[in-house]
């Protein structure tokens, strides 16, 4: 559960648009740790297709020039990949608990 | 090509409570004349396939008007459980029928099948229609010149139109 | 800028509430560690399960899937298996069976009894390699012995062969076998995991539609009972307009609760299908199968 | 190339049930394949049973009938042994036809 609380906390933040207009360093390093936490999803056997789709929707904004649109897209796709993560370590143990005896 | 038929024995393990299921083996020929070498009553009502709601399609394939009847019975599901595939049937206990046809009202075509009767074959159709939505659903049977109707409300949560 | 934020936010509070509902939804026993692993008892306490929540359902009927539980469907079923569509894919089965490859030998080189017959022993354990062999995937390995190349997994060729496998099978008890091997004791259990594991944005697990709630609606379509799901399997589904594998409607199943889904044919989707046709030994075989 | 035509007739003494099974996409002109583009209409418009010389059922079809499209009815005046000839013809003229021995 205290998993859980922190993804919160990091949904919060990644869903507070930028004040500033960002550049195509933010969508650089905002894109590169979404991807890394969908990697880490990956190993985890538990990507979901919305971070997917928000990836791609990052790569395509940021192709655009769209750095904000860009960037928000890929906090968020870090923020889905982050919950992924999240799931797939609580489920470790806690499947056990749905099974029928 | 033939069909053996334990092949067919062997579904009825699994389908229980179905009609009787029989087979037939038939041979393929080649085919040599087009096939419509039918009748003039036999002529495909193209326009009547092109229009929007029951009334103008059955105003372009009869010219006349209908009647409910309760002698003709409409088989059709309460709920399709998709609408790309669900199953629809009619009869009638009226003499002389010469056609049956089904409408689906929602679908951009009302018509959806027309059936001509000749005498020796009898007042009953079963077959499988597309549904875009929740429609009302038609038959309407053509006997002694006369058309008489049945209508049913068919649910579709899973449209027939792709996607 | 801002309305699009904020639809994206929807989508990420969604997996929040899902995750929050997830923690939520049972009163956990606490699994003891190094449990035995007992699939025997496992397989008896799913069948009671199934048994005891639908009374009125015969054993032999869970095959069946929505049918064995919805009247209304199942009359539209049965007037489309009166003549069902994948007849044609049966028909092509057959003739791919017997046909030979470039190399003179047939399928029935490579499986028991000429593949007739045999659908209920799959998948099987192979003790040598220690891993589980499915029909799909033992398939394609005939092929690619005999120097052809691997069908597709989801559909087309595919399901017409499995398709006309599970026909030939039909009535014949799935009887899947657990050899005393712990690789094979623990393939089960990795299946079982897969099974029972929430996962995708929904946070479901394959047992969240399939045990809790079969028979109920989600969206439009009506659930299947876990309890010989895999038996009816390549199904003809009038979504898909065409027939589909074991590997598609496993990845269709991950894709619909938001997830990610794996390869076809990879080690999890093969211990997931041996520990599901194992829990449904005894049950009779009903493959090819229309579905909505 | 195998038939696109399956038929089961089968006699019960005067009656004749038939049921065929046709292998069509029915294309309804108003679906749109993954690349979004609409795939053209290609649907049967007429199908027609024929025992000894007459037609014994004549389907006209649009194209709100099912994929692989199913039809079931019920003849009188044949018998075991009697060929029943089943041909169609859809809107772009493609045709098949075969002959069913009725059982």
């Amino acid at each position: 559960m205290r998993s859980l609380l922190l993804i919160s906390g990091l949904l919060l933040a990644a869903s507070t648009p930028a004040r500033a207009a960002a550049s195509q360093a933010d969508f650089n390093a905002a894109y590169a740790a979404a991807a890394a936490a969908e990697k880490q999803a990956g190993t985890l056997q538990d990507q979901w297709t919305t971070t997917e789709a928000d990836l791609k929707a990052a790569k395509q904004a940021a192709a655009a020039g769209n750095y904000d649109k860009a960037v928000a897209a890929a906090k968020e796709a870090e923020a889905l990949a982050k919950a992924s993560i999240a799931q797939a370590t609580s489920e470790k143990t806690r499947w056990k608990d749905a099974e029928i005896r | 090509m033939t069909t053996d038929n334990g092949f067919w024995a062997t579904r009825r393990l699994v389908l229980q409570g179905a009609g009787l299921v029989a087979l037939a083996g038939f041979g393929n020929i080649a085919f040599e004349a087009a096939p419509a070498q039918a009748a003039v009553s036999d002529k495909y009502p193209a326009k009547a396939f092109t229009l929007k709601g029951d009334d103008t399609a059955i105003k372009a394939l009869y010219g006349k008007t209908v009647e409910v009847s309760d002698k003709v019975s409409l088989d059709a599901p309460e709920i399709a459980e998709n609408g790309a595939v669900v199953p629809i049937s009619a009869t009638t206990t009226l003499p002389n029928v010469t056609s049956i046809s089904f409408m689906v009202s929602e679908n951009p075509n009302a018509l959806a099948a027309y059936y001509r009767i000749p005498e020796g074959t009898m007042p009953e159709v079963a077959n499988r229609l597309k549904m875009a939505k929740t429609t009302k659903v038609t038959a309407i049977v053509e006997a002694g010149g006369k058309l008489y109707s049945a209508t049913k409300e068919v649910k579709v949560t899973i449209g027939g139109c792709g996607g | 800028m801002r309305a699009q934020l904020t639809t994206r936010l929807g989508s990420a509070t969604l997996a929040l509430a899902a995750l929050a509902l997830g923690a939520f939804a049972f009163v956990a026993h606490a699994a003891t560690p190094n449990e035995k692993i007992d699939p025997a008892a496992d397989a008896k306490a799913f069948r009671d399960y199934f048994v005891t929540k639908f009374p009125k359902v015969k054993l032999d009927d869970f095959v069946n899937g929505p049918y064995s539980m919805n009247a209304d469907m199942r009359k539209q079923w049965e007037a489309i298996e009166q003549f069902p569509p994948y007849d044609f894919a049966l028909d092509e089965g057959k003739a791919m069976l017997s046909k030979p490859f470039k190399n003179g030998k047939t399928y029935a080189d490579c499986f028991a009894n000429g593949g007739i017959g045999i659908r209920q022993n799959y998948p099987y354990f192979d003790e040598k390699e220690g891993k589980v062999v499915t029909l799909e995937l033992a398939i394609n390995r005939c092929r690619e012995a005999n120097g052809e190349a691997p069908l597709k997994y989801t559909k087309d060729k595919m399901a017409a062969l499995t398709a006309y496998m599970a026909y030939t099978s039909r009535g014949k008890l799935m009887d899947i076998k657990i050899p005393n091997d712990p690789r094979a004791l623990a393939a089960y259990e990795n299946g079982k995991r897969y099974f029972y594991t929430r996962r995708g944005q929904l946070n479901f697990s394959c047992a969240s539609c399939h045990v809790q709630n079969p028979g109920r609606h989600i969206r439009a379509e009506t659930l299947a009972p876990a309890l010989g799901i895999l038996n009816a399997m390549p199904i003809y589904r009038s979504k898909w307009g065409a027939l589909g594998t074991i590997s598609r409607r496993f990845t269709s199943c991950n894709k619909q609760v938001r997830g990610v889904p794996l390869k076809p044919q990879s080690e999890d989707y093969r211990d997931l299908e041996y520990y599901l046709s194992y829990v449904s030994n005894g049950l009779p075989i009903s493959g090819p199968s229309s579905r909505p | 190339m195998a038939s696109t035509i399956r038929v089961r007739a089968v006699s019960s003494g005067e009656v004749t049930e038939v049921q065929a099974l046709i292998q069509h996409p029915m294309d309804s002109g108003y679906v749109k394949d993954s690349h979004g583009k609409i795939i053209p209409p290609h649907y049967i418009q007429q199908l027609t049973f024929e025992h000894s010389g007459k037609n014994v059922l004549v389907a006209n079809w649009g194209p709100a009938v099912s994929k692989d499209p199913y039809i079931k009815f019920s003849f009188k005046g044949a018998k075991k042994g009697d060929d029943l000839k089943i041909s169609w013809v859809d809107n772009k003229g493609q045709t098949d036809s075969t002959t069913a021995k009725i059982h």
